[in-house]
């Protein structure tokens, strides 16, 4: 067993190790390794004005995937969690298993083909990548929340505030919504990580200004290797960033009840 | 005959059932006095658990009525029924501090955070929880947690408190110290009480009265001595202690016969060829052979349970066995039942 | 809620509906919805030929994947389960974590590397692609396999086991296989439904010929919109079987235990 | 002194810690007998899983000797100690049928499919699940899932039964019913059994002897009466039955001085000014005052608890509350314990 594992974290991490190094290596051509040490790569990247707009771009999007998300997110969460009827629970489901069931790409098109039409002429806005990125991640908000409201038993903590006195509104403030702050906040770091990172969608609905970081990046990679791995090692950061924090704010039990890290 | 107004709670011909069911509670009605600890027995699925989420106002019965207070409920909603519940899982609020958890209440009822800090303070000093004030529920153990939960149904002056199966999720031995604990604090209180469970030790031992459910009725409601000596019928006999039930038929007039061989009784004043359940309760077997052989039989023990103050035993005479209770020590060879231990119950649930 | 479920969906689906009518329409040209009806658009795409190498390409990747994730990842998850120690445990959480913390772009940079240098000059083959899809469908079977393990006790399951008189293989094969049935089923779909989607590896490291089907796909997006929405439709439809038959499969518990559907 | 080879299991000086804590058990001798069921009890974390562990092969002792059969078990690993366990939560096989979950031992001892059926319905025939041979563990319920572990447990004829806490998922009517099921069928196989349980009814009711454990050291071994009537320490009287307990201080050949009061005893033999621990069973109450008014009390009944054929009550006299069982009805106001139910014990753990 530890021979498996250990070949596959040496295979999962080689190209992300060689990335490191090439992205301070001074040439690297035809090489198992570059030659040199030099910090350049990283200077040009940021003196990149097309990159320096992406990456605000990115937060930007990613900032209001994350608000919209939660004010969405929290009472469909809500409603999916306290829904008695089957009818409810098959539609979440289908919620769930978008992000698997349909390609971005597919979705991806969908949106060209709604937002490109007269009526809605928005394509290019970055209203429109928010909300792509929103269809794209509020399913793995909703299932971190849905299934920490039952490992609280959420329910049966309603019943009893309702019984100690609390109308609804009470008790989605009093209680629901200050159980819920760490699964919302490690939901909220998980759709941040998955936005930052997102590229097929963003490719294809993105106008020229409002291209997020991965978009940007994936033409260095036709320029010179050093650049292109500085670059990557840059959404890397932010993506690893994001998700460490989420990690670190996960309730211990997430490994039981879904991908909440 | 008590009247409405004695009545903390009263329920008056309520029936539920779920949607599409047979399941739930038929022409219920039960009255909880003032200040008196109730206790609801029945087995899984009898429907105690349904009754109280009616007291409670969670569910609608669709007949009947259910008075709190003298008032009828139908229109008051849960959050107003002033009714404190304590459940199974505790369902305290995670985020909050034990006094938090106990202060809720108050804080919805407009109490100022000093004024309801101090009375929260002072209800967990009654659960001997006042130096766990600041933790977390996730740091309290499963009975102080509890506590935390009797103090928080408590802290608001209810007018009535429901308990469903509180005691089920706790260990043996914590379990018969928390029956205490409980009961005092209803004592203290002054409180009327609903305790559902399925347990009926822990209903004989705590309640003031007892009502035992069976398939969505109530079969029998009575004080726990009464219950226990004279069951209103034969499965009540067996759900409530131990017990030795037989079927039988009346032989004479102070005479039944069951597989064990032809019992004396005392005059029963049934008709001779009418089916019957016989009962007699392990502590009522003698030992030895009664003068001139009434009811005595001869056999062996086959399993001595040891229970501490007392033994209860199987002792196995022709092709039945029987269960007694006895503090001697000893080989027993020979028992008998004294005839005001034999007692005649109508054959299966119908009725008294 | 019921307002904001409503509306989610609407806005879920109404894309995905577009590319339908799309795909049997006749001439659509900046208008909201296109006129005529055909089945043209699907015939062309069958007729094409790199769309029909792309599909076939498609379904080996595909099945590949399956077949050496089921091989590497039941060993894999057994061995993360019954872990002791600390180190596997938070080894296995940066396994997890992967697919969200690290954007497949920045993995398909780092195969770049690692494949194009002389020492292995495998980019563009076959293999290098179902190790791409390896790496990123490989999380989420573990999380599914692991998730059941711990749900099903299996530890508890082979101390009896053991106490019986099997030994370690006779408990594999005869209590830790059986059990998995269900959930390496279930996982297993998953994954086929991750492969098929995949895009922005498959993009960056395929070669001409070895070009999976979203590949192919993105270049059909340049062309008639009805051959687009014919193609992605394609697509759509052979994401939604495997996920449909890999809902169907799941455990009932899936909920609590993780995106196992 | 039964020798070696009587014992089915003996453990000489059994040891083990948890690496890094002080956590196991230490220096353990105990002899499981031929046929007996031994209860091994004790709070939770008192050790008496880890020596199930131990026994099973599971755990290694860090020194000492595990005997099983007459033979040093050290090098013998699990799958061959031929020691058929029971687990809380059962651990059946989820996608066996009832009869293969039972079979499956035999599978591994090569037996033939048509035989090993055959075997296998005559065990699930034993245990009453005959009906239920082709059921999935998930079809069935939580005693019918213990029966077929048992039954898995024993088809194999293994040298020994380790049953770890088997009864604590079970609820309360439900527990008692599966007591005497084990006694039955460890009886009928006449196989050493040991049963880890941390309910002490449990243990005295089911047990041939019971060994209490405290912080990993056996306290005390011996029959449930021997246990009960002449516990080794005040812990051991406090944990197994009720019991009322105070710290004594001794004044004469034949007196004690308790908060209570000054209580007569049977000559004890201790020193005067010698600190010990009192101990007085409930049952050991008499009601009513004694002749010449020895060892009497007046009070009241503070908490009175009906448990069917006896009552347990709370007499509070001065400041203390005592704990007493009777099967007489009515009101108490005096009680009195006769001499030779006050118990002399060593102070807190250090030893007999």
């Amino acid at each position: 067993m530890a021979v498996v594992t250990t070949l596959y974290l040496v295979y999962l991490f080689t190209p992300i190790v060689l990335l490191f190094i090439g992205s301070f290596g001074g040439t690297w051509f035809n090489t198992l390794l570059p030659s040199g040490f030099t910090a350049d790569w990283y200077l040009q990247v940021a003196s990149d004005g097309s990159f320096r707009r992406a990456f605000w771009t990115s937060l930007k999007v990613c900032l209001l995937t994350c608000v919209i998300g939660a004010v969405v997110g929290t009472p469909l969460a809500y409603a999916i969690y306290r829904a008695a009827s089957q009818k409810v629970r098959a539609a979440s489901r289908i919620v769930y298993l978008l992000p698997i069931a349909v390609p971005p790409l597919v979705l991806a098109f969908g949106f060209i083909l709604v937002f490109s039409s007269n009526e809605l002429p928005f394509l290019g806005s970055l209203w429109v990548l928010v909300g792509g990125h929103l269809v794209l991640t509020l399913p793995y908000l909703l299932h971190t929340l849905v299934g920490d409201m039952r490992h609280l038993r959420l329910a049966e903590q309603e019943l009893a505030a309702e019984s100690l006195g609390a109308g609804f509104f009470t008790r989605f403030r009093d209680v629901v919504l200050p159980s819920l702050r760490q699964s919302l906040a490690s939901g909220l770091i998980m759709v941040a990580a998955l936005s930052i990172g997102e590229f097929q969608l963003s490719n294809l609905v993105a106008g020229f200004l409002t291209r997020p970081y991965p978009v940007v990046l994936l033409q260095a990679f036709y320029g010179a290797t050093g650049f292109a791995c500085a670059a990557t090692v840059v959404l890397l950061v932010l993506a690893l960033a994001a998700s460490g924090a989420g990690a670190l704010t996960a309730r211990g039990a997430q490994d039981v009840h879904g991908f909440s890290a | 005959m008590t009247t409405r107004a004695e009545y903390a709670i009263a329920l008056e011909g309520v029936s539920f059932s779920y949607p599409g069911t047979d399941v739930g509670v038929h022409e219920v009605d039960l009255g909880i006095r003032r200040g008196e600890l109730l206790a609801v027995i029945g087995s899984s699925g009898c429907g105690k658990s349904t009754l109280m989420k009616i007291i409670a106002g969670f569910l609608t019965p669709s007949k009947g009525r259910v008075i709190i207070g003298g008032r009828d409920a139908a229109d008051i909603p849960p959050r107003s029924r002033n009714v404190g519940l304590v459940f199974q899982t505790y369902a305290l609020f995670p985020h909050m501090a034990a006094w938090e958890n106990v202060a809720y209440p108050l804080k919805l009822r407009g109490q100022h955070r000093n004024t309801r800090r101090a009375t929260a303070l002072k209800m967990l000093e009654r659960v001997g929880l006042i130096t766990q004030a600041e933790k977390l529920p996730s740091q309290l153990s499963g009975g102080q947690q509890q506590r935390v939960a009797l103090a928080r149904a408590l802290v608001f002056e209810p007018q009535a408190l429901l308990l469903d199966e509180p005691l089920s999720a706790l260990d043996a031995a914590l379990r018969v110290e928390m029956r205490d604990e409980i009961q005092r604090l209803q004592r203290d209180h002054g409180i009327a009480t609903v305790h559902i469970t399925h347990d009926q030790e822990e209903a004989l031992s705590m309640a003031d009265r007892v009502a035992v459910m069976q398939n969505g009725r109530i079969v029998q409601v009575g004080e726990p001595r009464e219950i226990y000596a004279r069951p209103a019928n034969r499965d009540v006999a067996g759900f409530v202690g131990h017990a030795n039930l037989w079927s039988g038929r009346i032989t004479g007039p102070r005479m039944v016969e069951t597989k064990l061989g032809s019992l004396t009784t005392e005059p029963h004043g049934r008709a001779a060829g009418e089916t019957v359940a016989v009962l007699v309760r392990p502590e009522q077997v003698r030992i030895g052979v009664a003068p001139e052989n009434m009811n005595s039989f001869a056999g062996v023990v086959t399993r001595d349970r040891f229970l501490g103050s007392f033994r209860r035993f199987d002792f196995r005479c022709a092709e039945v066995t029987l269960l007694g209770e006895t503090s001697e020590a000893g080989e027993i060879v020979a028992i008998h039942i004294p005839p005001n231990s034999v007692q005649i119950l109508p054959d299966r649930t119908n009725a008294t």
